[in-house]
C-alpha cells in the first residue's frame, strides 16, 4: 500500500473512532510493522502542525488520538457543548501529583503523606475522570490502589507517566537545606 | 498574637505548618506551642460539629508539637537517645519534606495543564454502514475443516451411538408396566410397619420405594396417616434422621 | 484572520461537533460573512480530496460536515469490530453431518439422534450459512425442516442435495449388523 493511502486510513481511522486507538491494532488494521506505522503518523504529526490545520495527533502511552489544537479553543468552545472547564483546585492537584507520582498507591498512603483524610480529594479526581482504581495491595484488608488514567494524561498534555515533571536533584538538596536552614538560624540563636 | 488564617485555607496540619514556618519565619522546632494550641482551639470554635474529623488531625498535630516540645525541655539521657528507634523531630521534618516536594511537584503538574485543557476530542462516529455491520462468517473456509469422509465417519459414528443406546435383547421384551400404587396400600404397608416397630426412619422408609412415584405415594400416605393422628414425626435435632412413630397401636394391628 | 488560521479554526469545529454545522454558525463564530466562509470551506473540501486524507467534508443544503471517506470504511471497520472467531466445533460436525444425511430433518429429530438438545448448534450452523430451513413438516407444530445450504453444496463441488454420497441401503443394514455383532460378543463374555 502507497504512504498516502496510509496515512489517509490513519486519518480515517483516528477519526471515526474518536478515542485513543493502540498503535498494534494499526499495524494490524494496515498490515503494516509497528516501526513503518510509527514513522508514518510521525510524518503526519508533522504535517497537522501546519497552519491551515485544526486538529492534530495526540500521542498517549502508545495511543493516537485526533483532537483540535488549543490554538483553536476560543472557537470551539463557542459552538461545542464537550469543552470541560473543570478547574482543578489545589488540593486536587496536590493529590493528583501524589498518586501521579507514587503509584499505584492507597488512600491511607496518601492520607499519611498529606498529612489529612484524603477522601473527598480521591473521590472528586475519580469523578473528574483522572484516577482511577488499579487494583488490590496484597495486605490486610486488601486496600485499594489507586493509579492515574489516560485522560489524566490527556489533561495535562503527557504521553506517559514517565514524561511527567520530576524535581531535579538541586531543587531537592535546596528544599532540604530551607528546612535545614530555618531549623539552624533558630539554634543559633 | 492572632494568625489570621481561615480554615480553608489549609487542607490539613502539615498545610498549616508549613504555612507557620513560611510565612511567619517560625521555626519548627521552635513552634510556639500555646499560641498555636490556642488557634486550633479558635479553630475548632469556627468549625462546624460535623468538621470534628478533621479537626482531630489538626489536634493530633498539636499533640505531637507538644510532645517534641516536652521531650526539649527535658534533660538529654545519651543512653536512653540511643535506645530510641526515632528522633521524633526527625519523624516531623522528613513529613514535612516530603510534603513540600510534592507541593512543588503540584505546582509544575499545574503548569502542564493550561493547554491540554483547551484540547477537544472527538465523540466515536462510526458511519451506519460500519456500526451494523457483523461480521459474517465464510461457509467454504469453515468447511475446509472438514470434508466428506469426515462428516461421513462422524455420522456413522453418530449413528452408530445411537444403535448402541437401543438394548437389542431387553428392547424385544415388549413393554412393562410399572406398577401402580395407590395411597391407601401404602398406608396399610405403613401400619403394618407400625405393628412391627415402635418407631421406625422415615429416610429407611422412602429408600426402599421403587421409583419416584413410590416415593410420592408413600409421602402422601405418612401425610395422612398423621392427619388421622396415627403417628408421630419426631426429629431430635435439625437434619437428623426423621423418626416416624406410631401412637394408635392399639386400635390397629391386624 | 488569516485564511489559513480560518482554515484550520472550521477544520477545529467540525471534528469537535462531529455532527453537521449550519453555515450561519459558522460565520458567527468565526466572525466571517457567508461568502467568505463558504468560498473558504470550498477550498478546504478540494484539499481534503487529496490522496492522504482519510476524512472529508460534506455539504448538506447549508450545512457541513466532516466524515471519513468511504474508500477508508474497510479499515475502520476491521479496528471498530470485535473478531469473531468462527470454527466448526465437533459438536457442530456431528450436527451438520446428521442434517446433511438426513435431510430434510426437523430439529426434534436431530435431538432424537444426538440424545441432547440441538438448539444451539443448530443455530450456530445456520449463522454459519451451512443449513438453512428447507420448509415445514406436515405434522402436528408444523415443526420446522433444515437442510443443508446452498452454500454447503456450493463448497464441496455439488450442485443439488441429491449428489450427496448417501449412505447406501446396504451400508446401513451392514451398519446394524456391525452393531448386533458387537453386542452378541459382549454378551458371551
Amino acid at each position: 500500500m502507497e504512504i498516502s493511502k496510509i496515512e489517509a486510513a490513519i486519518e480515517a481511522v483516528l477519526f471515526s473512532i474518536g478515542d485513543a486507538v493502540h498503535i498494534n491494532k494499526l499495524c494490524e488494521v494496515l498490515g503494516q510493522d509497528k516501526k513503518t506505522t510509527k514513522r508514518i503518523i510521525s510524518n503526519m504529526c508533522d504535517r497537522y502542525e501546519e497552519e491551515n490545520r485544526g486538529i492534530k495527533i495526540v500521542v498517549l502511552e502508545e495511543c493516537y488520538q485526533l483532537c483540535t489544537k488549543p490554538a483553536y479553543y476560543e472557537y470551539v468552545k463557542q459552538i461545542s457543548h464537550k469543552t470541560r472547564e473543570f478547574s482543578l483546585t489545589d488540593v486536587l492537584v496536590e493529590t493528583l501529583s501524589i498518586i501521579a507520582y507514587k503509584q499505584p498507591i492507597t488512600k491511607l498512603h496518601i492520607e499519611e503523606i498529606r498529612g489529612v483524610n484524603s477522601n473527598h480529594a480521591v473521590n472528586k479526581l475519580i469523578e473528574y475522570q483522572l484516577v482511577s482504581e488499579v487494583g488490590r495491595l496484597n495486605a490486610p484488608g486488601r486496600p485499594v490502589l489507586f493509579g492515574t488514567s489516560q485522560d489524566f494524561l490527556r489533561c495535562f498534555g503527557l504521553e506517559s507517566v514517565e514524561q511527567l515533571p520530576f524535581l531535579e536533584e538541586s531543587q531537592l538538596s535546596m528544599l532540604k537545606n530551607e528546612v535545614l536552614e530555618e531549623v539552624q538560624l533558630k539554634l543559633a540563636d | 498574637m492572632s494568625i489570621p488564617v481561615k480554615i480553608k485555607v489549609f487542607e490539613g496540619p502539615l498545610d498549616l505548618l508549613l504555612h507557620l514556618i513560611d510565612k511567619n519565619k517560625l521555626n519548627i522546632y521552635d513552634i510556639p506551642i500555646a499560641e498555636v494550641t490556642d488557634q486550633y482551639l479558635a479553630y475548632i470554635h469556627q468549625m462546624e460539629s460535623d468538621k470534628m474529623e478533621v479537626m482531630s488531625e489538626f489536634i493530633e498535630m498539636a499533640a505531637i508539637l507538644i510532645n517534641i516540645k516536652s521531650k526539649m525541655l527535658l534533660p538529654v539521657d545519651e543512653e536512653e537517645e540511643e535506645e530510641e528507634t526515632g528522633d521524633p523531630r526527625q519523624l516531623l521534618m522528613d513529613k514535612l519534606i516530603e510534603y513540600r516536594k510534592f507541593k512543588l511537584m503540584a505546582s509544575q503538574l499545574k503548569e502542564l495543564q493550561g493547554d491540554a485543557l483547551r484540547v477537544i476530542y472527538k465523540d466515536s462516529t462510526i458511519p451506519e454502514e460500519i456500526s451494523s455491520f457483523l461480521p459474517v462468517a465464510d461457509p467454504e473456509k469453515l468447511l475446509n475443516e472438514v470434508d466428506f469422509s469426515k462428516l461421513y465417519s462422524v455420522f456413522k459414528s453418530v449413528m452408530k451411538k445411537k444403535t448402541d443406546k437401543i438394548d437389542p435383547i431387553r428392547s424385544k421384551f415388549g413393554e412393562i408396566k410399572k406398577e401402580e400404587f395407590t395411597v391407601e396400600d401404602k398406608m396399610n404397608e405403613i401400619k403394618i410397619l407400625c405393628n412391627r416397630y415402635e418407631s421406625f426412619s422415615f429416610k429407611d422408609l422412602l429408600e426402599e420405594q421403587q421409583g419416584k412415584v413410590a416415593v410420592i405415594v408413600t409421602f402422601l400416605a405418612i401425610l395422612e396417616l398423621m392427619k388421622m393422628g396415627l403417628i408421630q414425626i419426631l426429629q431430635e435435632a435439625l437434619f437428623d434422621d426423621i423418626l416416624i412413630k406410631f401412637i394408635g397401636r392399639n386400635n390397629y394391628g391386624n
